[in-house]
């Protein structure tokens, strides 16, 4: 593979990264606030049709991405009252919600547009256009680092820099502030910041809504940033792919970028058999890539390379009174 | 009462399946008449599909695609008084009619164009699902290219393997980055909805795109340089048109008989200077005379030019 | 109501002029759904004292302090805290009002480290960094007035239990608290680390904190405490000047009745040793010896108890005999030795070689709760032969007829084989285990905790029915952290202390002070081993 | 938490949850500008009004009932097994397999032979996330969902690089050879004057009807059964009395995933008669819903896998003749899932006003 075609792959990488790494993030907080949470996927879907077919009826891109995030945050607020209010299986009401946004999708969308669940294409302000980062031409010509600068980092959309400004963002918020040592502690041990005094109930709803606005932003960026309109089923297993990250992850959000953008790149990969041939020297199949990231996520789940520990209270509802 | 059964993709996938749909309300407004439609969602259900139709008593019923190949050799017999048609694929039973179309000629026609329109000297090909039948689209193009420009490079991506490549505008949008950063400036898509991605890519980074199947220059004006026509609109017309009496058979929709060409309209005057129009004309003429004979990649599987 | 010391009156009525109380509860009530936790209690703790509150298990010690904690909210009932009415709705109000609290089960975060437990809910504004600086400050004050060290770097999961137990009192000090409520600390230290902890307590109580101590150790509240507060069955019955009572008159309150466990048995006829244990050693998952080298033999027709304080072996020493943990050493069962890798053995084949076990957790391992007493009485037993109707099927009408036979004979009430274990009281769900533990006549007994939990009339008859199996040629391992039922059942004593037998007594030639030594890791010699 | 009566919480809660969820469904039809009742009575009409209808009904209730029992016998086990959309798409390989690998010369040949496929590959897909379970503690819900994505990605690869015929351009396997077909409900004498044309419910349904029989015998009549039900209450309980969580996850899940591959017993020899890329259409996912619903007993799985196999059926054809597009199936599986399997509490708690009202009366 030669400079500028990795320069491309590279490029194609970040576009698909972002979405996962919304999502991720988004895993991350529900996750690590002892939600467990694998209806990433249909919150994204339904924060993308809300998304497309707000910004289509208004014509505002922002507008759009508002309609995305309140869509998501409402299946997280279903998800949370199921689990945390009524202290129901978590993993159940994930597989549940994913259901639900991929029937509910179709059916808003076609008694909207009548286009087959699909959103019409968006145009002009309807649409996230890319931001070129400040002396993008002028580096261009740097040799090596010119290039990636002004190729795969320049050019993207507003909502890719948002997604990797998230990942320093939630270091700091979980590791530096008083909102991320009661989160990370009600992930562990709920009694002892019930004991301190705070709620469980709220601390955890607050991170499931964190989990809606990121799945909300990963949903409109697929709609209005990545493409010019919603279509059906286009999250396209996306929510499970970032679920996987999470694990790879280990839960932490440096982590979460690297793993992300890994299986980015393998999805950018997966769409040149051409480049993987003239690398590789031979062909790989496609379908192989397409399973990686599943099989990476499984071998460290399987404890072989460094084991992934959940935190330790997700997926228990917390029950104080019997 | 007849019927259409859309293909996965669906029928507004602005491209093959929304052109049988165009032919289908074509013969509606035209007659006053009225017909069942209904989309695949999946690839196991079609079995089910054609036969709940045939029970229905609809006749004849249309398939788009050519995935109804296999079922419908099966069921057709079941249902020796309904019709069938169906478009892409050829199935050998008395109650079916196969309607094939000559894409590589059509193709050939907008290869021309792109060679024509190319500033680069190189362009693209984006195909849906890798199987023959896009394989001959993509053949049928190289061959026009290198007709106008032999040095031309033409670049050529497939989005998968299976029917989802059909309906991957996010694969369709990178591929066509992917092609641009090698030097594409005429990208041609025959990748069903997936060519939405591809055509919204290309208008968005200000290259040309060529459509497919459906006239797609309206998608963005100015931006899309032509559409190859595969009139699956006027083999779904003529079926509908025809209604029980519907003859069986191999039925064949070539240049002559207008089934495949180019679109010109207002989206794209501006594009199609007029002595590239008269070149594809010519072209085009000399084909229809057997003068040009452009290779059918499904004949033998085999493309004489890369 | 037995004792003359109605609830309510209390015998260290303060002078006028004394402070009013540290705090003060009134007619406290609380009720789990059909459970009634605590019945109207009333208590007064005076500042600057340790007071304690003593208790069977479940007679509501824990739910009276988590109401005072705001971590349940009372039924019924007030609080006063210095003499002012306070209402205590959550936990944030509770260590406003200066009350700290240490839990019988920590409430700490196993991977944070200590500085970040400490300000956990008291941090001071949105950002960690100041508030982290001024813990660690604050904590080396505290660690140096009060004796309390602890790294405050070191994460939670990588300290002893002691630590964490200092860590949960830094925190309540950290909150300023001026009363600290301890449930049961003593429960999961070593005997080592609970004399630390007195030290401590002591110099607390000398800087001006008022501590509450929940335990029913009555050693304990004879050693440290100022005043003591008894409980039974949800309601107080008695607080009394620790220096004006005795541990009889604790215990009695304690029970409601005399105590006086005496089983009628006649003299032991040992026969064939049946159990022979050498060398045994047991390693943890956290790689902790647990066992250390334990011999001991039992002969058929004794019952040898083991007396220790709960978590120096006795568990891991039932588990290894049960069959569901590994060891090294050798383990012989009638003369045959037994397989301890678990490659070739489990809870089954030990059965199948004659051992039975009436573990010390019913709920957690002794029974399904949620299946029916029936499919209960052959657990363990599933697949031995007279159950089995062919090759392939259960004979569960069998099984149903049987058990009915059981239950008649152990006197479970109801006698109804197909309610589930769940809604069976927890004597008679004992009385389940041990029926089918004992019906099915093993060679060696082996019984965790026969009577925890369980009322006196189900205690009778429970010690009954080992001594009858005793009577019958059988061997008996009998594992109990009460001494009275040790003593009263025993053929032999052995003392478990740290993962090894401290010595072997005749019930008749030892008294209690000299086993507690003994459980103390006191030997004869005097040094503590 | 007051406790309802045992057969409140066995009947009442699973149809106070359809219920909700139907309720749910026409508002959100009515919201779309639609009519419910007229989706009703197409549902109902397509499903069950002809015998065409009940072919169809019956033949998506085969597959559910070896999905639904499938996540049951897991359930029992305590292990929450979402992979069975994977398992019975390479329980259809082992069937594919099977069936191409000789020119059958009579299905009751085929059939035996292919089932042992599909429950050989079926259960070996289970056995991987089994494993990992059992000995190394990985979360057997995060393996099964990886699994159901490596199963799709590896048929798409057999079907499109191995499988595939040459000349043919659908991914699919070669059809399967005539005697390997299953007589469909059209074909057995008797039923045959019932269903007068071709239907897709075949003898497979007797299978599955068998099937729940045999994991109702397994689960409360067999030694194994009581293992796995003991170990799923209460895993320490289960150590205690010589059971191995080891033994008891892996048989479990094998079982579990042979049933889901049996599955494919249904739809891949039953009914395509060769396999298919996605050829489970989410029978799998449907299987838990099927398993919640029916309180994962197999009588309960019997009916909640008609119940969905109703839904399917109706769904299908009120696609094909209203406006409303079919995904209001997948709406109203995932409601179901949610009101029994996440908001059962909720449900409860709505009851037991009414249940301790009646108690005072
Ligand atoms: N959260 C709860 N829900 C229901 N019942 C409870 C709960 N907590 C305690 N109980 C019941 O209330 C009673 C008193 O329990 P509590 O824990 O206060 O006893 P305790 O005196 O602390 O016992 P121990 O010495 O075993 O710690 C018991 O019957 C117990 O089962
Ligand atoms: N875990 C439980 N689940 C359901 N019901 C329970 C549970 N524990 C206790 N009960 C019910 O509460 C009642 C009281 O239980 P508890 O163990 O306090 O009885 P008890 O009066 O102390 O009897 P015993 O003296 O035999 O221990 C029991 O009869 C039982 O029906
Ligand atoms: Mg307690
Ligand atoms: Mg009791």
């Amino acid at each position: 593979m030669d400079y500028a075609t990795l320069i491309q792959v590279s490029d194609s990488a970040l576009r698909l990264a972002t979405p996962l790494l919304l999502a991720c993030l988004a895993g991350l907080f529900s996750e690590r606030s002892g939600i467990f949470d694998i209806g990433l996927e249909g919150k994204m879907l339904m924060a993308g049709m809300a998304s497309g077919a707000a910004a289509y009826l208004t014509g505002s891109v922002w507008l759009g991405m508002f309609a995305g995030i309140g869509a998501a945050i409402l299946f997280s607020l279903i998800h949370g009252v199921a689990s945390i209010t009524f202290r129901g299986n978590q993993l159940i009401s994930g597989v549940a919600l994913n259901f639900l946004a991929s029937g509910m999708t179709v059916l808003i969308a076609q008694a909207l547009f009548h286009q087959g669940g699909r959103t019409p294409p968006l145009s002009g302000g309807a649409r996230f256009t890319p931001i070129e980062l400040p002396f993008a031409e002028a580096l261009a010509d740097v040799p090596i680092l010119g290039p990636f600068y002004a190729e795969v980092l320049s050019g993207h959309s507003a909502l890719v820099y948002v997604a990797l400004l998230a990942v320093p963002t939630t270091w700091w918020l979980l590791y530096r502030t008083r909102f991320g040592l009661r989160l990370r502690a009600v992930g562990e041990n709920p009694e002892s910041v019930d004991t301190a005094g705070i709620s469980v109930v709220r601390l955890r709803y607050s991170a499931v809504i964190i989990t809606g606005i990121l799945c909300g932003l990963a949903g409109a960026y697929m709609a209005t940033g990545l493409q010019a309109g919603f279509g059906r089923e286009m999250t396209a297993g996306r929510g499970y792919i970032a679920l996987a990250a999470l694990i790879f992850a280990k839960w932490r959000p440096w982590y979460a970028l690297w793993a992300t953008l890994l299986f980015g790149f393998l999805q950018a990969l997966a769409l040149r058999p051409d480049v993987i041939e003239g690398t590789f020297g031979l062909a790989i199949p496609v379908s192989f890539l397409d399973a990686l990231p599943y099989i990476l996520t499984v071998i460290v789940l399987a404890g072989f390379v460094g084991k992934a520990i959940p935190p330790r209270a997700g997926g228990q509802p917390y029950v104080k009174e019997r | 009462e007849p019927a259409l059964i859309f293909d996965l993709g669906g029928k507004f996938d602005k491209s093959f399946n929304e052109a049988a749909y165009t032919g289908a309300q074509r013969w509606a407004d035209e007659t006053g008449g009225s017909y069942k439609e209904l989309e695949m969602q999946s690839e196991a259900q079609r079995e089910q599909a054609l036969r709940r139709l045939a029970q229905s008593g609809a006749n004849p019923i249309v398939m788009t695609g050519f995935a109804f190949g296999d079922v419908l050799n099966t069921v057709a017999p079941d249902y020796p008084e309904t019709k069938f048609a169906i478009i892409d694929m050829v199935v050998d039973q008395p109650n079916v009619r196969s309607v094939v179309f000559t894409e590589e000629q059509g193709s050939y026609l907008v290869g021309m164009m792109a060679a024509q329109a190319s500033k680069t000297g190189t362009v693209g090909f984006i195909g849906g699902m890798d199987i023959p039948l896009i394989r001959k689209f993509a053949c049928g193009y190289v061959q026009g290219v290198k007709a106008v420009n032999p040095d031309a490079k033409v670049i050529q991506n497939m989005t998968g393997t299976t029917p989802s490549a059909w309906n991957d505008p996010v694969k369709g949008s990178e591929l066509t980055k992917a092609q641009i950063s090698q030097g594409a400036d005429v990208i041609y898509a025959a990748a069903g909805g997936t060519g939405i991605g591809v055509l919204q890519t290309a208008a968005d980074e200000g290259i040309l795109s060529i459509g497919v199947d459906s006239n797609q220059n309206h998608l963005h004006p100015g931006k899309v340089l032509t559409s190859m026509l595969k009139r699956v609109d006027n083999a779904v017309y003529d079926a509908f048109k025809a209604g029980e009496a519907i003859e069986p058979g191999i039925h064949v929709m070539d240049l002559k008989v207008d089934g495949v060409g180019y679109a010109l309209d207002d989206n794209n005057a501006a594009l199609v200077s007029d002595e590239m129009k008269a070149a594809v004309d010519a072209a085009a003429e000399k084909i229809k005379a057997g003068e040009i004979s452009v290779h059918d990649y499904m004949a033998d599987n085999t493309c004489p030019v890369e | 109501m037995p004792s003359a010391n109605t609830q309510g009156a209390q015998r260290d009525t303060a002078a006028p002029s004394a402070p009013p109380p540290a705090i003060e509860l009134r007619g406290i009530s609380k009720a789990f759904g059909p459970v009634q936790a605590n019945k109207d209690i009333s208590i007064r703790v005076m500042p600057d004292t340790i007071h304690g509150i003593i208790g069977e298990n479940g007679a509501g010690k824990s739910t009276l302090m988590s109401i005072l904690y705001g971590f349940y909210k009372a039924d019924k009932g007030e609080i006063l805290i210095d003499g002012t009415p306070t209402t205590i709705p959550d936990s944030q109000a509770a260590i406003r009002a200066g009350i700290g609290m240490v839990f019988q089960h920590f409430k700490l975060v196993q991977n944070f480290t200590v500085l970040e437990n400490i300000i956990l809910g008291v941090e001071d504004g949105a950002l960690l960094r100041p508030s982290l600086s001024k813990a660690r400050r604050e904590l080396k004050r505290l660690a140096e007035e009060y004796g309390l060290e602890v790294d405050p770097d070191a994460v939670i999961e990588e300290l002893s239990v002691g630590h964490q137990q200092r860590v949960e009192i830094l925190k309540a000090l950290y909150r300023q608290a001026n009363i600290l409520i301890l449930d049961e600390p003593t429960g999961v230290l070593t005997p080592a680390e609970a004399d630390h902890l007195f030290r401590i307590l002591d110099n607390l109580r000398a800087q001006g904190k008022t501590i509450i101590l929940i335990t029913h150790k009555l050693r304990e509240i004879m050693e440290i405490t100022d005043t003591v507060s008894v409980m039974r069955r949800g309601e107080m019955t008695a607080t009394v000047k620790t220096a004006e009572t005795s541990p009889e008159e604790l215990a009695e309150l304690m029970v409601g009745r005399k105590v006086l466990l005496h089983v009628p048995k006649g003299p032991a006829n040992p026969g064939e040793t049946v159990l022979e244990i050498e060398g045994l050693r047991v390693t943890d998952a956290d790689k902790v010896e647990r066992l250390k080298g334990i011999n001991l033999t039992i002969r058929a027709g004794e019952i040898l108890g083991i007396a220790g304080v709960a978590g120096n072996g006795q568990s891991e020493l039932l588990e290894v005999l049960g069959g569901y943990a590994r060891a090294t050493g050798t383990i012989k069962v009638n003369g045959q030795e037994i397989d301890l890798t678990g490659k070739h053995s489990d809870g089954q084949s030990r059965r199948a070689r004659g051992i039975a076990h009436v573990p010390e957790d019913r709920h957690h391992y002794g029974l399904i709760l949620d299946f029916s007493a029936w499919e209960n009485m052959v657990f363990g037993y599933h697949n031995a032969p007279e159950y089995q109707k062919n090759a392939a099927i259960m004979d569960n009408a069998g099984i149903i007829e049987k058990t009915e036979a059981a239950m008649e004979h152990f006197d479970v009430r109801p006698p109804i084989p197909s309610l589930p274990a769940k809604s069976f009281s927890g004597g008679n769900q004992q009385k389940i285990v041990l029926a089918r533990e004992i019906e099915r006549n093993p060679d060696l007994l082996l019984v965790g905790q026969p009577t925890r939990g369980v009322d006196i009339g189900a205690i009778e008859f429970i010690h009954r029915r080992i001594v009858e199996l005793r009577d019958a040629g059988k061997a008996v391992l009998l594992v109990s952290v009460e001494l009275d039922e040790i003593m009263s059942l025993s053929d032999r004593i052995a003392v478990m202390f740290d993962g090894q037998i401290m010595g072997e007594r005749l019930p008749a030639e030892t008294n209690e002070r000299e086993l507690g030594l003994l459980m103390a890791g006191v030997t004869e010699t005097g040094g503590a081993s | 938490m007051d406790k309802l009566p045992a057969w409140a919480d066995l009947v009442l809660v699973p149809l106070i949850s359809l219920l909700l969820a139907a309720v749910i469904s026409v508002l959100v039809i009515l919201a779309i500008g639609q009519d419910p009742w007229e989706a009703v009575r197409v549902m109902v009409q397509g499903a069950l009004g002809s015998p065409y209808g009940w072919g169809y009904t019956l033949y998506y209730t085969t597959s559910f009932i070896f999905t639904g029992l499938a996540v049951t016998v897991a359930y029992h086990a305590s292990q929450f097994n979402i992979g069975g959309e994977g398992q019975a798409q390479i329980g259809g390989l082992g069937v594919a397999l099977v069936c191409l690998a000789l020119p059958w010369p009579h299905w009751t040949l085929a059939l035996p032979a292919a089932m042992v496929g599909a429950a050989l590959f079926g259960a070996a897909w289970a056995a991987i996330p089994a494993y990992l379970q059992a000995k190394r503690g990985s979360h057997i819900v995060i393996t099964t969902i990886m699994f159901n994505y490596i199963a799709s990605a590896l048929i798409v690869y057999l079907l499109v690089e191995v499988l595939r015929p040459a000349g043919q351009m659908d991914p699919a396997t070669a059809r399967f050879p005539k005697g390997a077909a299953l007589p469909t409900f059209h074909d057995i004498p008797g039923l045959n004057l019932i269903f007068d044309a071709p239907v897709p419910a075949n003898v497979t349904f007797l299978i599955a009807v068998a099937a729940c029989f045999a994991v109702w015998v397994l689960l409360w009549r067999t030694r194994l059964g009581y293992e796995i039900r003991a170990f799923g209450k209460s895993e320490r309980a289960a150590v205690y009395a010589g059971i191995s969580p080891v033994k008891v996850i892996m048989v479990a899940m094998l079982i579990s995933g042979a049933l889901a591959g049996l599955m494919a017993i249904n739809n891949v020899m039953g009914e395509a008669e060769r396999l298919l890329q996605n050829s489970a259409e989410g029978a799998g996912f449907i299987g838990i819903a099927v398993a919640l619903m029916g309180r994962n007993h197999p009588l309960g799985v019997f009916l909640a896998a008609f119940l969905f196999g109703f839904l399917y059926q109706g769904g299908a054809e009120m696609g094909l003749w209203t406006s409303i597009p079919i995904e209001l199936r997948l709406l109203l599986q995932g409601l179901v899932i949610l009101f029994t399997g996440a908001l059962d509490n909720m449900v409860r708690m709505m009851l037991v006003p009414f249940f301790r009202s009646r108690r005072a009366a």
